[in-house]
């Protein structure tokens, strides 16, 4: 055991007067050698909860492609029918098709993985219970249909 | 350093004095309760291969597993089945641990990868085994299971945890008054029994070091939301700051691993909501805040 | 050696010690205060308490009551100056807690609410659901951050104190973390360090609570006092002793033996108070000593309950109902769930009495100033003469913070006053001391683990809830057996970073000399008393002979030196200790002054 | 407006991501299969007859404007979460990439109303 060294510190704090800043005392010397293990680039697969994380990322920037995609479309159709039927046309490319089929399944995920998440930043509180999650979320997927039924009336044209 | 087998570890030190520890025909585990009355399922039993991960910062240069085989019975945790290897098999083995109640919060270990109390994890639910037992994730080992806990106290005393008054609102005498409503508001995030399974949980902890991490921002929230504080402007320094709250990314894995249902992950999106209306708040009135 | 100076060293950082050390701060914002754990703070025992804290509060209750119920709960060996002040500070000092944000459970309109707790006489435990301990614990030790002035060292384990001309002068620790001894240089020591209940095989205590502050002032020279009064709780779970709360029973919980009959009614607690109407004092909310002899008689009889872990009884909840039972008893629920895999709004829980506190300690007065100059003792390790043969549940935790106040307070003014100056003999003291600790690693021949269990085991057989003198003799030979073994303990571990093995091999010689004084001071006390209960003919108590405290010395070799002295009795002479409907009566005789309110004691 | 050390635009970043987010949740399922799938395969009748129904509403400048807002909104909530994700990989990228992505976010909508009014 070579734990005690024979070098004899000085007192640190010197009582009464001596100022030190509080919390833990400053080590002397050590034995420590902690081994600091690193997270690895792939962690997000390491486990299911990981993973869904990871989708739900990923399911942003799928949507985030097909609002590029709309903001096109917008322009286009500014611009007149002819640009607009392009537009329109070009969605039933094989490529964009299969971007959409993709954006369709990644929106809903994205929708129901934040759907299940904001009931834990809105919180409403009755006396001494909170409102149960489930309301939250009834909400939110009402929303969703009635915003569905407004767009499917008006481009319907009823 | 030899890894050892089954029933045959402690080459190492305790060769030195030509003593070895008892083998695997010590005694059995301390007896505990089991499984009784209307949940009773059939007593279980039989033995079990732990391997733990070593790492002893005098002798190996990195960690390794070794082998234990160890009895067990319905009721044994995993705490218990590492007690027996620490009594019969490897008195150098180190782990923390103390109220074996799930309150002090010593006994985090990864079982299987997953960050669990040791003390209120049973064998009977990795039978047949084999049950891996690491050291918290995300954390510095400093020797076998025990992991550096001093940048978690930091963090902790960074966060003010305690009632702040200020002129405005003196503390009333002899007490406050707190309806059940007014401590509902808090109350869950008062739980916490600072076990870092949420750290080890939180894959943000691993990739952002100066990460407050989701314990302390909830115990910041804890105080922001009680009726009897007002130092939520004082903490919001420490909070809206880029190792505050903010390398927080909602991966919610903290409160899928609490074992007190705490949800560090809702306090923490609740304060990125309030950071959010206070940066609001001081756009349009720039000088509130200032001066105090 | 690495030397540290500080004027207030304070060994423990559960809740007195952490009470003591804001108290040390606030009396001298100059002194600098040094909180010395062996684990970190918010792990200290006194996180696992459930029931709760008590202090007298509204109109109905008083604090003669609170004083005649500890007086008569501690069947007179209590020090009645010690038990005023403390019902007098108690409700202050929870108030305190309140202001520091502890989460104390509340009426509907916000005030605090109060249960009821065994022994007893009105409902004056203050409580946050059912994890008390924890919540004041953390509720100190974050609002302790708050002061610039205290510092810690966490992981740091106390291995010896110093002294110096007889007086205290710092303690010798070992840092955990880096893996060396340090030297403490005190003005004042606080020893905090809790209990000892790991001496006994079935305790509802942490692994923690190892009775080293305890050992350590002992061979200091301070002498332990009623070390033999050892509480058992009638409510731990079987085989592992984790605790039940003893605020399962204040809610209403009843217990019944195999024939499910509420069996305490046979044993000078009744009348049978109806299910669901809980009255203090009686039945189930009788005194623990009396709730764990019963359950003895019971298993005698062979009333009790076969479980594979041994006897029980059971603990009836289910009249309470779920909802009632989750806002309550949240943690209960949760530990009968994982612990026995019972659901206990559905099924009984079994129960057993167990090992849960040290009724003795270091002997203190009422300023917590133990007989060796410079060292003071306060929270389980002390016995300041509160409790005397039996603590109610719920006193405890008020102790920690009334007196850890005190501690922290006359600690300070000694520091203040008279600090002691650094020498060179000191440090080689010191240093010699660290020595004889540290040569133990990679050393010997017995196992700690196997001394550890014979001890545990030697303990239940002779000072367990009855005693006889054979048995406390043979037990008294066993331990002496083991301290003889433990001279050969082996040490394995040779690593100076968190060695456990070495650690709690010194843990083991605590407890060794804890056990040996526990044995000895009850193989003397001829009388039953408390929780020290005796079968051989010494049935009664026996005032003329043993209205006294015991006083254990250490002597180098040999046994302890056992010695009595007088117990302080101010208000309230010694009277019969009864309770159900006869503790009524004996109530109305035997309580002081406070006559015009006893209409209502029930 | 208070400063401090270590203090950032992030609770505007979060705040707009978080408004982008619960737009996006409402809106994006719906769109995506209304434009992406309906209209291009006849769901609602030829390009033309959807072109008369959107061209009335859509092109007047202030609804334009708010629609192009609102799509700026949903941008910046996945760029936000696209850079954050970069973060997750480990790539701790400079400041100019981060200027990058959420320039992208404010760009296109800009961009794309300018070309609107100009059409
Ligand atoms: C399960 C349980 C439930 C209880 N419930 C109640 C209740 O409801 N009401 C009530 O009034 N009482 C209750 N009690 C009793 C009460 O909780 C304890 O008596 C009290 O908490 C002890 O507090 P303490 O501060 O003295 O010691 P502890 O909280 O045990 O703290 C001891 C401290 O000393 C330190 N220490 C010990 N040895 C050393 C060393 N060698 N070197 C350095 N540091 C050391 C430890 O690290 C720790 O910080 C209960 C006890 C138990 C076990
Ligand atoms: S929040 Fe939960 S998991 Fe995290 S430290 Fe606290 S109790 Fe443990
Ligand atoms: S897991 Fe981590 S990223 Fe946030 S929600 Fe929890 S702290
Ligand atoms: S030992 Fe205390 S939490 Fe497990």
């Amino acid at each position: 055991m070579s734990t005690s060294t024979g070098a004899r510190q000085e007192p640190t704090g010197a009582g009464r007067t001596g100022a030190r800043s509080p919390g833990r005392m400053p080590a002397a010397e050590t034995h420590r050698r902690p081994y600091r293990p690193t997270t690895k680039r792939t962690w997000f697969l390491a486990n299911r909860e990981y993973r869904a994380y990871a989708l739900r990322e990923v399911s942003s920037v799928v949507v985030g492609f097909f609002v590029f995609n709309l903001v096109v479309g917008l322009v286009c159709l500014h611009r007149g029918l002819e640009s607009w039927q392009w537009w329109v046309s070009l969605q039933t490319n094989p490529l964009n098709l299969t971007l959409t089929v993709l954006a369709v399944v990644m929106s809903l995920v994205h929708a129901t993985t934040w759907f299940q998440a904001t009931p834990k930043i809105i919180r409403i509180q009755r006396g001494t219970r909170y409102v149960a999650d489930f309301w939250v979320v009834a909400q939110h997927y009402l929303l969703l249909a009635v915003f569905a039924a407004v767009v499917y009336f008006w481009l319907g044209g009823l | 350093m030899t890894e050892s087998s089954h029933g045959h570890p402690g080459a190492g030190a305790s060769a030195a004095d030509g003593v070895q520890p008892v083998g695997a025909t010590a005694e059995q585990p301390e007896p505990r309760p089991r499984r009784d009355g209307a949940a009773a399922g059939p007593e279980a039993g039989g033995t079990i291969t732990l391997q733990v991960l070593r790492y002893r910062p005098d002798r190996e240069d990195a960690p390794y597993l070794q082998d234990f085989e160890v009895p067990w019975r319905t009721e044994t945790s995993v705490l218990d089945a590492l007690t027996w290897v620490k009594d019969n098999l490897e008195p150098s083995l180190t782990f923390r641990w103390s109220c074996r109640m799930a309150i002090c919060g010593s006994c985090g270990f990864m079982l299987n990868g997953e960050p669990k109390l040791g003390c209120e994890s049973f064998v009977r639910d990795y039978a047949p085994g084999p049950l891996r037992i690491e050291p918290l994730a995300n954390h510095a080992v400093e020797r076998d299971l025990v992991v550096d806990l001093e940048p978690f106290m930091a963090s902790l005393r960074a966060v003010q945890p305690y009632v702040i008054s200020d002129d405005r609102h003196p503390v009333p005498e002899p007490g406050n008054r707190q309806t059940p409503e007014q401590m509902v508001a808090y109350g869950q995030y008062s739980q916490c029994i600072n076990c870092m399974l949420c750290y080890a949980a939180c894959p943000q902890v691993g990739l952002a070091t100066d990460f407050l991490g989701p314990a302390a921002v909830t115990l910041a929230v804890r105080y922001n939301k009680d009726s009897r504080d007002h130092g939520a402007d004082s903490r919001l320094p420490i909070l809206d700051n880029e190792g505050g709250i903010w390398p927080c990314t909602f991966v919610g894995a903290c409160s899928t691993v609490c074992p007190k249902g705490v949800d560090p992950a809702a306090a923490i999106q609740q304060a990125k909501g309030a950071t959010a209306q206070a940066w609001a708040a001081e756009f349009i009135l720039p000088h509130r805040g200032e001066g105090r | 050696m690495q030397t540290l100076r500080t004027d207030v060293a304070i060994i423990g950082g559960g809740g007195a010690g952490l009470r003591a050390a804001m108290a040390a701060a606030d009396t001298d914002p100059q002194l600098q205060v040094l909180v010395i754990s062996k684990v970190y703070p918010m792990r200290s025992h006194t996180v696992a308490a459930e029931g709760g804290s008590a202090g007298v509060v509204g109109e109905d209750d008083s604090l003669d009551r609170h004083f005649a119920d500890t007086v008569s709960g501690g069947d007179w060996l209590c020090d009645q100056d010690v038990v005023r002040y403390f019902v007098e500070h108690a409700a202050e000092e929870m108030y305190q807690l309140e202001r520091w944000g502890c989460p104390w459970s509340r009426r509907p309109n916000g005030e605090i609410n109060v249960r009821r707790f065994g022994g007893m006489s009105q409902p004056r435990t203050w409580f946050a659901a059912d994890k008390t301990g924890f919540h004041m614990l953390h509720t100190l030790f974050q609002t302790s951050l708050k002061y610039p002035s205290i510092s810690r060292l966490d992981e740091h384990q106390a291995l010896d104190l110093v002294t110096s001309n007889g007086r205290v002068a710092g303690v010798v620790v070992y840092n955990q973390r880096d893996g060396y001894p340090v030297f403490v240089e005190a003005g004042a020591v606080v020893m905090a360090t809790g209990g000892a209940g790991r001496v006994y095989a079935q305790n509802t205590n942490g692994s923690i609570v190892t009775g080293d502050g305890m050992a350590m002032a002992y061979r200091a020279g301070a002498p332990l006092r009623d070390m033999e009064f050892v509480q058992f709780h009638p409510t731990g779970l079987p085989g592992s002793g984790i605790l039940i709360t003893e605020g399962c029973r204040g809610e209403g919980g009843v217990l019944l033996n195999k024939d499910g009959y509420r069996y305490l009614q046979d044993y000078g607690l009744g009348p049978e108070t109806p299910i669901g109407s809980p009255q203090n004092k009686y039945m189930e909310l009788g005194p623990r000593d009396r709730l764990s002899q019963a359950f003895w008689h019971e298993q005698q009889a062979g009333r009790t309950i076969s479980t594979p872990q041994g006897e029980a009884v059971h603990l009836d909840l289910r009249h309470l109902g779920r909802k009632y039972l989750e806002e309550r008893l949240p943690m209960i629920c949760h530990l009968a769930e994982q612990y026995v895999g019972i659901d206990p709004a559905r099924d009984p829980i079994p129960v057993r009495p167990a090992v849960h506190y040290m009724n003795g300690g270091i002997e203190t007065d009422v300023t917590t100033a133990t007989s060796v100059p410079g060292l003071f003792a306060v929270g389980e390790c002390a016995s300041s003469g509160l409790h005397g043969a039996n603590r109610l549940g719920s006193n405890s935790l008020a102790e920690l913070v009334v007196l850890g106040k005190v501690a922290g307070q006359q600690a300070a003014a000694l520091a203040a006053e008279d600090p002691v100056g650094a020498s060179s003999s000191l440090r080689q003291e010191a240093q010699d001391i660290a020595a004889t600790y540290l040569v133990m690693m990679g050393r010997g021949t017995e196992a700690p683990a196997r001394i550890r269990r014979e001890l545990g085991e030697a303990l239940e057989s002779g000072v367990g809830i009855f005693r006889t003198g054979d048995d406390m003799a043979a037990t008294a030979r066993t331990v002496r057996e083991l301290k003889e073994r433990y001279t050969q303990v082996q040490v394995v571990d040779t690593c100076p970073v968190y060695n456990t093995d070495w650690a709690s091999t010194i843990e083991l010689g605590a407890m060794l000399d804890v056990a040996d004084v526990i044995v000895h001071s009850a193989l003397r006390r001829q009388e039953s008393r408390g929780s020290h209960t005796r079968l051989d003919g010494f049935t009664s108590r026996d005032d003329e002979r043993f209205l006294a405290h015991t006083r254990a010395h250490f002597r180098a070799s040999g046994v302890p030196e056992i010695s009595y002295h007088p117990v302080t009795i101010t208000t309230m002479p010694p009277a019969q200790r009864a309770y159900g409907a006869a503790g009524k009566t004996a109530d109305a005789a035997a309580a002081p002054r406070n006559t015009e309110d006893q209409g209502a004691a029930q | 407006m208070r400063r401090w050390q270590g203090r950032t635009n992030e609770p505007l970043m979060w705040a707009l991501f978080g408004g982008g987010g619960m737009l996006a949740v409402f809106t994006m399922p719906v769109l995506i299969i209304a434009f992406g799938l309906l209209v291009p395969f006849g769901g609602f009748g030829g390009a033309d007859g959807t072109y008369e129904r959107m061209h009335a509403l859509l092109t007047h400048p202030l609804v334009s404007l708010l629609v192009f807002l609102a799509l700026g909104l949903v941008l910046w909530h996945c760029c936000h979460r696209t850079f954050h994700a970069l973060h997750d990989l480990k790539l701790h990228p400079p400041e100019i990439v981060r200027s990058a992505i959420y320039g992208i976010a404010m760009l296109t909508p800009a961009i794309g109303y300018s070309l609107s009014l100009a059409a």
